[in-house]
């Protein structure tokens, strides 16, 4: 009888059996892999917009409170948008004829509204309150990330569940008081530390990374001071993990 | 393509009838003291198992192994998603309902068990390998069908070509060829 | 003012967009989060006109502005739809569009409550409206006028945004405008006849004050100019039975508080009758009970159409209607009433029985109440005016105003005169407006035939229906939530109406007093501080600046705007004195088979035909829907040979229809019960091909009850969709009830051989920690009515989807809510001809140990930790797993894409962007208003304080005017459920089956007249 | 006894006639695969059927994932049926194969050899289109791979205390777990394959799939060891697999699900659907391509003994629901059982009493057993008794549950019908190309078994007759 294969052939067939067992997990490995890439979650792109706004020039150059356009972030689930009218209030007077205003000015007389690219957007299904996060003392770069560093703004977290689940699982790791005015509302707290950095107060470690927004391992001391605000500000941790708290 | 400097010696192949002549033939050849032999035949012979000395328990010890994985695995893989990772209060069930988490870890455990079983049987037996010498022993193609063939390795310490040649014709083989093999790093 | 290149953009973008129907598709096309694009496409369509009238000047600037408004206001609410994460097919191309300038008192985001007005019939009633983003969300009872609304209320919200509304002003088919239309109308005037002579306006029932005072300026300038009030459901006997007796008109208020017995003949004042919401809270908040002894009323009630009243009923007779007459004349004659002679009782009414009725009224002089029905004769409402007379309920109990809807005694009589002189050819213009003679009108009047001799006929309504298909001009109308007006309740009070958006949706609607004034009233007649010559509103707050005076109209107006009432507007109530001389007939001839005609349940006379909440609603009785069906007794069906769905031919006087079956046990034997308002010929997509048209039969000598109409079989069969198959409770524990003298030994009216063994348990035994808020129902079955509006409520608040008659044939209905209906025996013994019935609304019990929950693999239905059993949709897969597993069937599927509204896009402006839109493959079910709990948890926390008791309000709870539904944290020992819990007659469904539901029932306590249960 | 012994003379056929060698095994199966000549007409005649209906599937499939659940007659409170009868049907028919190759092995019953290798293709096969229906009947069927545990952006998990996430374990185990047994069954007979082809593709094919398989007597020893303790697994797997399909049921609280005798019952179910669909296909294949000496009349006999039992053990269920009903006082219970005898759906509670209970104790006379249209028809009657069974179960016990209010009626749609009739498509057109590809009869077993009975008439299930054993000597 002759051979029907070469010497050769062994050693492929066992390399292509191989290859074959390890293909599906390969492929499952690189699909997670797309899901969390930038590509995908759009996280630190910035976005294009009718008007090219810099919330650094306004947020942190000029230190114009987030509170002054975003009207609505500590009543309502939806922080609010500017309005053609709010813009105006100020570029009726400066840069009334910068080339980059005229679509502003457009709306202004016309009444169409700007549209806005959408940067920050919570993902289908996701019922998000914006209120109840800015009163219980989260900041807002904890989701947004650095805005104050942002020319084109671009979104700074992925807004993936487990994301969110870090905070509502762990919220001490994330709430803080100032330890100069600790007298201040949580509310409060958020705006005076956007205040502070923008005045250029030494901040601590902890502020710092609120401010970046990006997460941040605390010392336990930091974590200890966490769950005393925890328990004062009477955050129900378990309930905060209820699926009908988002998703309703 | 590697220059070709074979073919090497293999070993010796006697080809026999049926099941009864290999047997005693193999009885022969192993009370005349060769260790590295193997026999070849179309279906199991437990009888060439005893005449040839073959016995291999390590198979079934990977396979206890495989399920014993298995069954762990499963049980732990479940309690750490339902008490540990996200535990949900579901109709009032307690988070390590370990009655419903049987059926699961069954499953696993016979899982492992049986991928062990195939894969450690061919790791063992050293499948694939498409090419092996005795393919090219002239009538092996025999060998899948109805015709027995016995087989001592040239490795065997007592193995000398002429000698062996002869014991094995001594032992009325239709017939006695030499195996040749074609790779060099043999 | 708009730019001139926009203007030409604009016209060319509208010549493409022209037809309608073009339009339509592309509604139906856009899905999901591209509605901003589809809105635009309708606000485009607006467009159109306002640019065919750009060819006049000084419109077209205004009709852009509104436009505009409305974009504003929708842009920013389609947007936090969004965010309220309506489905999105990808991320891709998403826009935030804000406003342009800051509507003022609006949080985006937080919803707005106005008080406005709905009327019916001419009846006001106040309602409150949430408003999210400028878009009318919900529309709920105003607390001022009195609790919850009926489900008609809830639903008419949805016809505002009816893509089948006419939007256009029509002449003869062709696009037109109004200013043409207006031209028309002035050149006759003009030339023909300044005197307004044979120009004839029909309206709808209106007791609107500024309205009719309107009128009266119109009539100073056109002294011969006619005005005639019609609608299809008239009280004309109601109010001519006045007349009768007491020699005036005057209006009948009940107040049922105090009375301890009331008879109800025919009289379905627990639904159907103009201030129904208030009584029907009256007199079941008097049936109220709390511990094991029970001083409550009792209802009597004599019926020939099965209804809501005689359902609820401690003792109930079926009467034929012709016997109604004598029946009620012999009771008068009991109860010694003057001037009443003859009268006989119907041989199924037992004479003792009776007796036992009389001596109970003759106990409770002065705290009892007889009603007599809106359809019975004008002889039996005189009659039964003075039985309350004699029993001294005049004053007490029964009150006597004038009335408040302008002319409602002679609707028929008035619209007889119309059809005369249009066949005299003495009518030259008629106007109709917000009435549908064509469609309703007694057949033997021909209305459509002598309509066509008229000259110029126009046609003002919300769509294009049977009337306007035979007039000339087609003028589309706003909805009441679109502008202002007023209006009387039954005891005069005036309610107020705003419009819920800036201006109407489809723009170029306008509303009756606009058109009326703009035709008949010289330009300028008011001084006009508005862009648009007479807009309601203008109409409407000069009216009031008159009655209240300027200087206390500053001072009042807002307030009074606030809440949604004009105080001390109540009429006074009338001295009246009886004088009655009647003859009652004494022989009850057979009558032979007798018919009835009715308003429809739920889409009353036919005007809400196009509303799908409505249609898909079970009427509360048969659990139909989508259909109208002749309704007959189990006798006569067996007499005849008949089953559900076989189709029969009815022939009245020469004129026949056919349609199916369906049998009402407890409906009187030999009649035949129609229900009005179906079979309707519009341009609906809803509508189309529901039901028969019962109009077609009606005669305008008795519009009501007529004999002689024959039956007989065709041998056709007709599919219905009903929701409840099976109404028998099959000797199951379901609904408690007992009587009154149960309560006192078995509060818990447990029916022997119910064991409560509680069953073994592998796990330990309650992992809940019972701290925090636990959420808990209760649903006291002895105050709910089963009129449904709980259901509606639901739909509206949670985005629940209509799926149309074939899908709810399949068994696919997807309310979260439902109003079962059981019959069962009366006085101990089956009865198919007279039985007890029964209601019981379910909804998702949220058991602690759920059923659903451990079965799906996915874990998409878990619960929380406040004891809510949560349904994430996104989660779910759709196995079905969990709806197999529930006992109550209380799971939802979205068997199809019913989520977005593909044939049917406007509604999802309607979508409440705080309820995600279910898509399709997913399951549902009642979340409790999870959305509402947490909304409240929200505003609790940022106020550092505990929910309050009563501050979560759930939907269902909302709209039920009777209070049944309780609802709150069940760890609170104070709050109102936990009271309820511990009850006596608290019990829960299944209970055997240890799922621990935290929706609790409170049994049903009836209590029958001792002496009549002797018999 | 007397009686015994002339039974014994009677019915005591062999399980392997004719001149049989190992030359004469090899051959008479080999050579099926080798050449067309070999396969009647009737071979195109149902590799036709089958590709005219397995796009009836694929199209089905479309439709149902495009449009959704909605096009099947599924309702509240039906929200099961078809779909889950399908699946359970089919998961039935998938319990033969591994029932006989692994547990008749562990019995050492010698008549397993002719019919194992085609039964476990029937349950590969079967398995695979009872796979389908668990993926589709979900609402969102792209979202299923949700079932299986990993690691994902949202932090969620499977809930493992559903049946649902039992099964996806249970089935996808037993199906890896079917086809290695199936496939390492197979590796000696593919060296046969590889040797009797002279040269061309399909050598090299068999080649490959043959992995190098020579029959060396080390490899032997340990490849019996392991299939034999893979038997031994696959004997557990095979009973927990249908009893964790029974389990959806019986771990619901419904009247009618809610049954603690549904494993046993589920199980010996399957064997019952799955010996009956084996004799459906064997039967006339035998006769295809004369294979009457290795499926013999005792083989037919064997296998309705088998149907016998399992029926009689499913017979029994039935009754025992009964008793329950009556037994437990519980008035849904009890509801139920009337609505089986009396109900919109009783008729077809006594086609299934006929066909499950009454058929198939025709098996009880040898006469019959061995008279082949007769079994052909129990076989048939049998199919369809099995899946009234499961409709009986699951739209009859839904449709009419705990409130009244919330009963219904189901009607199947077309697409309820279109999808069953692709499977069966599907599935006939694997078999026959196995058929035409594979070796059906395990061919190195067959020589085993020769040798077997050669060396040892009174071990063999029935001896063979002489002159065959002496042929298979020389």
């Amino acid at each position: 009888m002759a051979q029907i294969f070469r010497p050769s052939s062994n050693t492929v067939i066992r390399t292509v059996l191989f290859l074959v067992a390890s293909a599906p997990w390969a492929l499952g490995y690189l699909l997670s892999m797309y899901s969390r890439s930038p590509y995908n979650t759009k996280v630190g792109v910035p976005m294009d917009q009718p008007i090219p706004f810099s919330h650094r020039h306004h947020a942190y150059e000029l230190g114009i409170d987030c509170r002054n356009c975003h009207t609505s972030v500590e009543k309502s689930s939806f922080a609010g948008l500017p309005s053609t009218e709010t813009c105006m209030q100020c570029h009726s007077q400066i840069w009334t004829n910068s080339p980059l205003l005229e679509p502003l000015r457009k709306s202004y007389e016309t009444g169409v509204p700007i549209k806005w690219k959408v940067v920050n957007r919570v993902p289908d299904f996701v019922q998000f309150n914006h209120s109840i996060h800015v009163n219980r003392g989260i900041n807002c770069n904890q989701c947004h990330g650095p805005v104050q560093q942002m020319h084109l703004t671009w979104k700074g977290n992925s807004f993936e569940m487990k994301w969110c689940l870090n905070c509502h699982r762990e919220p001490e790791k994330f709430l803080y008081t100032a330890e100069t005015n600790s007298g201040l509302s949580p509310r409060e707290q958020v705006f005076n530390l956007y205040m502070k950095y923008q005045q250029g107060v030494p901040l601590t470690a902890k502020e710092r990374s609120l401010i970046r927004g990006y997460d941040y391992s605390p010392t336990s001391d930091e974590l200890n001071k966490g769950k005393t605000i925890v328990k004062k500000r009477g955050i129900e941790k378990d309930q905060l993990e209820d699926c009908s708290v988002c998703h309703y | 393509m590697e220059a070709k400097k074979g073919p090497y010696l293999y070993g010796l192949i006697a080809e026999f009838n049926n099941e009864h002549e290999v047997v005693e033939a193999a009885k022969k050849v192993k009370s005349a003291g060769y260790t590295k032999t193997d026999a070849f035949s179309p279906f199991p012979m437990h009888a060439i198992d005893h005449a040839l000395g073959i016995w291999d328990p390590r198979i079934k010890w990977f396979i206890f192994c495989g399920g014993l994985f298995g069954c762990i695995f499963g049980f732990s893989m479940q309690s750490y998603i339902s008490a540990i990772d996200y535990p949900l209060n579901v109709g009032g069930r307690p988070m390590i309902s370990w009655p419903q988490f049987i059926p699961v870890t069954f499953e696993c455990t016979i899982l492992g068990a049986a991928l062990t079983a195939v894969f450690g049987m061919m790791a063992l037996n050293g499948l694939p390998q498409l090419y092996h010498p005795v393919f090219s022993v002239p009538g092996f193609e025999r060998a899948s069908q109805d015709k027995f063939f016995l087989y001592i390795e040239s490795k065997d310490p007592k193995f000398q070509l002429e000698a062996t040649k002869k014991l094995l014709e001594e032992l009325g083989p239709n017939a006695v060829s030499i195996v040749e093999d074609m790779r060099d790093d043999h | 003012m708009l730019l001139d290149k926009d203007q030409d953009k604009m016209k060319t973008e509208n010549r493409e967009e022209f037809s309608l129907s073009m339009i339509r598709e592309k509604l139906a096309n856009s899905r999901g989060q591209k509605y901003w694009r589809s809105l635009n496409e309708i606000a485009e369509t607006e467009e159109f006109s306002s640019w065919v009238e750009a060819e006049f000047p000084n419109k077209s600037t205004i009709k852009q502005v509104d436009r505009r408004d409305f974009l504003r206001f929708m842009g920013a609410s389609i947007l936090m739809a969004s965010l309220g994460g309506c489905r999105s097919v990808f991320m891709e191309d998403q826009n935030f569009v804000p406003y342009v300038k800051n509507p003022e008192g609006l949080v985006p985001g937080n919803p707005l409550y106005y008080a406005s007005m709905h009327s019916l019939g001419g009846y006001a009633s106040g309602v409150l409206v949430r408003s999210d983003m400028g878009r009318p969300m919900k529309v709920d009872g105003n607390p001022v006028c009195g609790k919850g609304t009926n489900s008609v209320t809830q639903a008419s919200i949805l016809d505002m945004y009816d893509p089948d509304r006419s939007k256009q002003v029509l002449d003869r088919g062709v696009v037109s405008t109004w200013d043409f239309f207006f031209k028309a109308v002035k050149n006759y005037l003009e030339t023909s006849n300044k005197s307004g002579k044979g120009v004839r306006i029909l309206t709808d029932f209106t007791s609107s004050p500024s309205f009719i005072d309107l009128m009266s300026k119109i009539k100073k300038q056109y002294p011969h100019l006619e005005w005639i009030s019609y609608e299809p459901v008239s009280r004309d006997n109601v109010l001519q039975g006045s007349q009768l007796a007491y020699g005036q008109v005057v209006e009948t208020n009940y107040h049922l508080k105090h009375a301890k017995v009331v008879v109800s003949f025919d009289a379905d004042f627990l639904e159907s009758m103009p201030g129904a919401v208030k009584m029907s809270g009256d007199f079941m908040g008097a049936k109220k009970i709390r511990g094991n002894k029970a001083d409550t009323n009792r209802l009597y009630s004599f019926e020939c159409a099965p209804s809501l009243t005689g359902a609820n009923s401690d003792h109930k007779w079926p009467v034929v209607p012709s016997q109604m007459e004598s029946l009620i004349g012999y009771i008068a004659g009991l109860l010694g009433v003057p001037g009443v002679t003859g009268g006989a009782l119907p041989d199924n009414v037992e004479a003792n029985a009776v007796d036992a009725l009389v001596k109970d009224l003759l106990k409770n002089k002065g705290k009892s109440a007889l009603i007599a029905g809106d359809f019975l004769s004008a002889e039996c409402h005189a009659i039964v005016h003075g039985m309350n007379d004699v029993l001294q309920n005049v004053g007490s109990t029964v009150m006597y105003n004038k009335p408040v809807v302008h002319e409602a005694e002679k609707s028929y009589e008035s619209l007889q005169k119309l059809t005369h002189d249009m066949s005299n050819g003495m009518v030259d213009v008629l106007l109709i407006m917000g009435t549908n003679p064509v469609f309703t009108a007694p057949a033997d009047l021909n209305f459509s035939e002598q309509l066509k001799k008229v000259k110029l006929k126009a046609y003002l309504g919300i769509h294009e229906d049977e009337t306007s298909k035979c007039c000339d001009w087609v003028l589309p109308s706003t909805h009441y939530l679109e502008t202002w007006g007023d209006g009387r309740s039954s005891d005069g009070t005036v309610c107020l109406a705003q419009p819920l958006i800036s201006s109407p949706l489809y723009s170029s609607c306008k509303s009756k007093e606009s058109v009326l004034s703009r035709l008949f009233l010289p330009l300028g007649s008011m001084k006009s501080k508005f862009e648009e010559p007479f807009a309601s509103e203008e109409i409407v707050n000069n009216f009031w600046m008159e009655q209240l005076g300027s200087v206390s109209y500053q001072k009042n107006w807002k307030k009074s705007l606030e809440k949604g009432v004009v105080s001390g507007t109540s009429l006074p109530t009338v001295n009246v004195s009886l004088n009655l001389r009647l003859n009652v007939r004494t022989d009850l001839g057979d009558q032979g088979l007798e018919v009835m005609f009715r308003p429809d349940p739920t889409i009353y006379d036919g005007r809400y035909a196009n509303n799908g909440w409505l249609q898909e609603l079970p009427k509360p009785l048969t659990k139909l829907t989508w259909d109208n069906t002749v309704q007959v007794s189990a006798k006569l069906a067996e007499r005849e040979g008949l089953k559900p769905e076989d189709v029969v031919l009815l022939e009245l006087e020469g004129r026949s229809i056919e349609a199916p079956i369906w049998i009402v046990p407890g409906q009187p034997d030999n009649t035949v019960l129609l229900h009005l308002g179906y079979g309707r010929d519009m341009n609906g997509l809803v509508a189309e091909g529901a039901g028969f048209d019962a109009y077609k039969l009606r005669n305008s000598n008795d519009v009501w009850n007529a004999a002689g109409i024959k039956l007989s079989k065709t041998g056709k069969r007709y599919d219905l969709a009903s929701t409840q198959m099976h109404q028998n409770m099959e000797g199951r524990d379901l609904v408690r009830t007992g009587s009154v003298a149960e309560l006192s030994k078995n509060p818990s009216f447990e029916p022997e051989g119910v064991h409560h063994r509680k069953p073994m348990n592998l796990y330990p035994d309650n992992i809940f920690e019972d701290k925090g808020y636990q959420w808990a129902m209760v649903i006291d079955l002895n105050q709910c009515t089963g009129c449904g509006s709980c259901v509606t409520s639901c739909q509206v608040e949670n985005n629940i989807p209509v799926i149309g008659k074939d899908q709810t044939r399949r068994g696919r209905h997807m309310h979260w809510i439902r109003v079962d209906t059981y019959f069962g025996p009366r006085s101990g013994e089956a009865n198919l001809d007279n039985p007890s019935v029964h209601f019981q609304p379910i909804t998702c019990m949220h058991c602690e140990k759920a059923p659903c929950e451990p079965v799906c693999p996915v874990g998409a239905t878990n619960h929380s930790h406040e004891g809510l059993n949560q349904m994430v949709y996104n989660r779910c897969i759709g196995t079905r797993y969990c709806a197999n597993n529930c006992p109550y069937k209380v799971r939802k599927f979205n068997y199809l894409n019913f989520g977005d509204n593909v044939d049917y896009p406007t509604k999802n402006l309607l979508n409440n962007p705080r309820v995600t839109v279910r898509g399709r493959g997913v399951m549902e079910k009642c979340s409790f208003c999870v959305q509402r709990i947490n909304a409240a948890r929200i505003t609790a926390k940022k106020e550092n304080r505990k929910i309050r008791d009563g501050e979560i309000v759930v939907a269902c709870q909302e709209s039920c005017t009777t209070n049944a539904i309780y609802f709150g944290d069940k760890n609170d020992p104070n709050s109102e459920v936990s009271k309820m819990r511990k009850e006596p007659r608290n019990y829960v469904l299944l209970e055997e089956l240890n799922v621990r539901p935290r929706t609790s029932f409170l049994g049903r306590v009836r209590n029958p007249n001792p002496e009549i249960e002797a018999l | 006894m007397a009686t015994e012994t002339k039974y014994e003379e009677k019915y005591n056929e062999p399980i392997l006639t004719g001149n049989q060698s190992h030359e004469v095994i090899t051959d008479r199966i080999g050579s099926i695969v080798l050449s067309q000549e070999k396969h009647p007409n009737i071979w195109w005649g149902f590799i036709a059927f089958g590709v005219m209906f397995t796009p009836v599937l694929v199209f089905s499939i479309a439709y149902l994932v495009y449009k959704g659940i909605g096009i099947w007659g599924n309702n509240q409170p039906v929200a099961w049926a078809c779909d889950i009868i399908n699946f359970v049907w089919w998961i039935g028919i998938g319990h033969a194969g591994t029932l006989i190759s692994a547990i008749l092995l562990l019995f050492r019953q010698q008549w397993r050899n002719s019919i194992n290798r085609f039964a476990e293709a029937m349950t590969i096969f079967a398995v695979m289109c009872a796979g389908l229906y668990p993926l589709l009947h979900t609402g969102r069927p792209w979202v299923d791979y949700w079932i299986f545990p990993y690691p994902n952006i949202l932090g969620m998990w499977p809930q493992f205390r559903s049946p649902l996430v039992w099964d996806v374990f249970a089935i996808s185990t037993y199906f890896t777990v079917s086809l290695l047994f199936w496939y390492i069954g197979l590796i000696p007979d593919f060296a046969t394959m590889r040797d009797k082809t002279k040269g061309g593709v399909a050598q090299k094919i068999y080649g490959v799939l043959a992995m190098g398989w020579r029959g060396s007597a080390r490899h032997w020893h340990r490849y019996e060891a392991s299939y034999l303790i893979l038997a031994g697994l696959s004997t557990p797997l095979v009973l927990s697999v249908h009893s964790i399909v029974s389990l959806d049921f019986a771990v619901s609280i419904l009247p009618g699900w809610n049954v603690t005798v549904f494993p046993p019952y589920f199980v010996a179910g399957a064997v019952f659907a799955g010996f009956a669909m084996v004799l459906l296909f064997m039967i006339p294949i035998r006769k295809w391509y004369h294979l009457e000496d290795y499926v013999t009349i005792r083989h037919i006999d064997w296998m309705s003994k088998v149907m016998l039992t399992t029926g009689l053990i499913v017979f029994y269920g039935y009754i025992l629901e009964m008793f329950y009903c009556w037994y437990s006082g519980n008035i849904y219970e009890i509801y139920l059982c009337i609505n089986r005898l009396s109900g919109p759906y009783a008729l077809s509670y006594y086609a299934l009493i006929f066909c499950n209970g009454i058929a198939p104790q025709i098996l009880w006379s040898p006469k019959m057993r061995r008279n082949i249209p007769v079994v052909f028809t129990v076989a048939i009657i049998i199919s369809i008794g099995m899946w009234l069974e499961r409709f009986v179960i699951i739209p009859v016990s839904l449709h009419r549950d705990f409130l009244p209010s919330s009963w219904g009626m189901y009607y199947p749609t077309f697409w309820d019908y279109s999808m069953f009739l692709g499977t069966m498509g599907f599935f006939t057109l694997l078999m026959f190309l196995f058929i035409r590809f594979v070796p059906m009869l395990n061919i190195f077993e067959m020589r085993d078994l020769l040798y077997k009975l050669n060396i040892d008439p009174s071990k063999g299930a029935g001896h063979t007759n002489v002159e065959s054993s002496k042929k298979g000597g020389n």
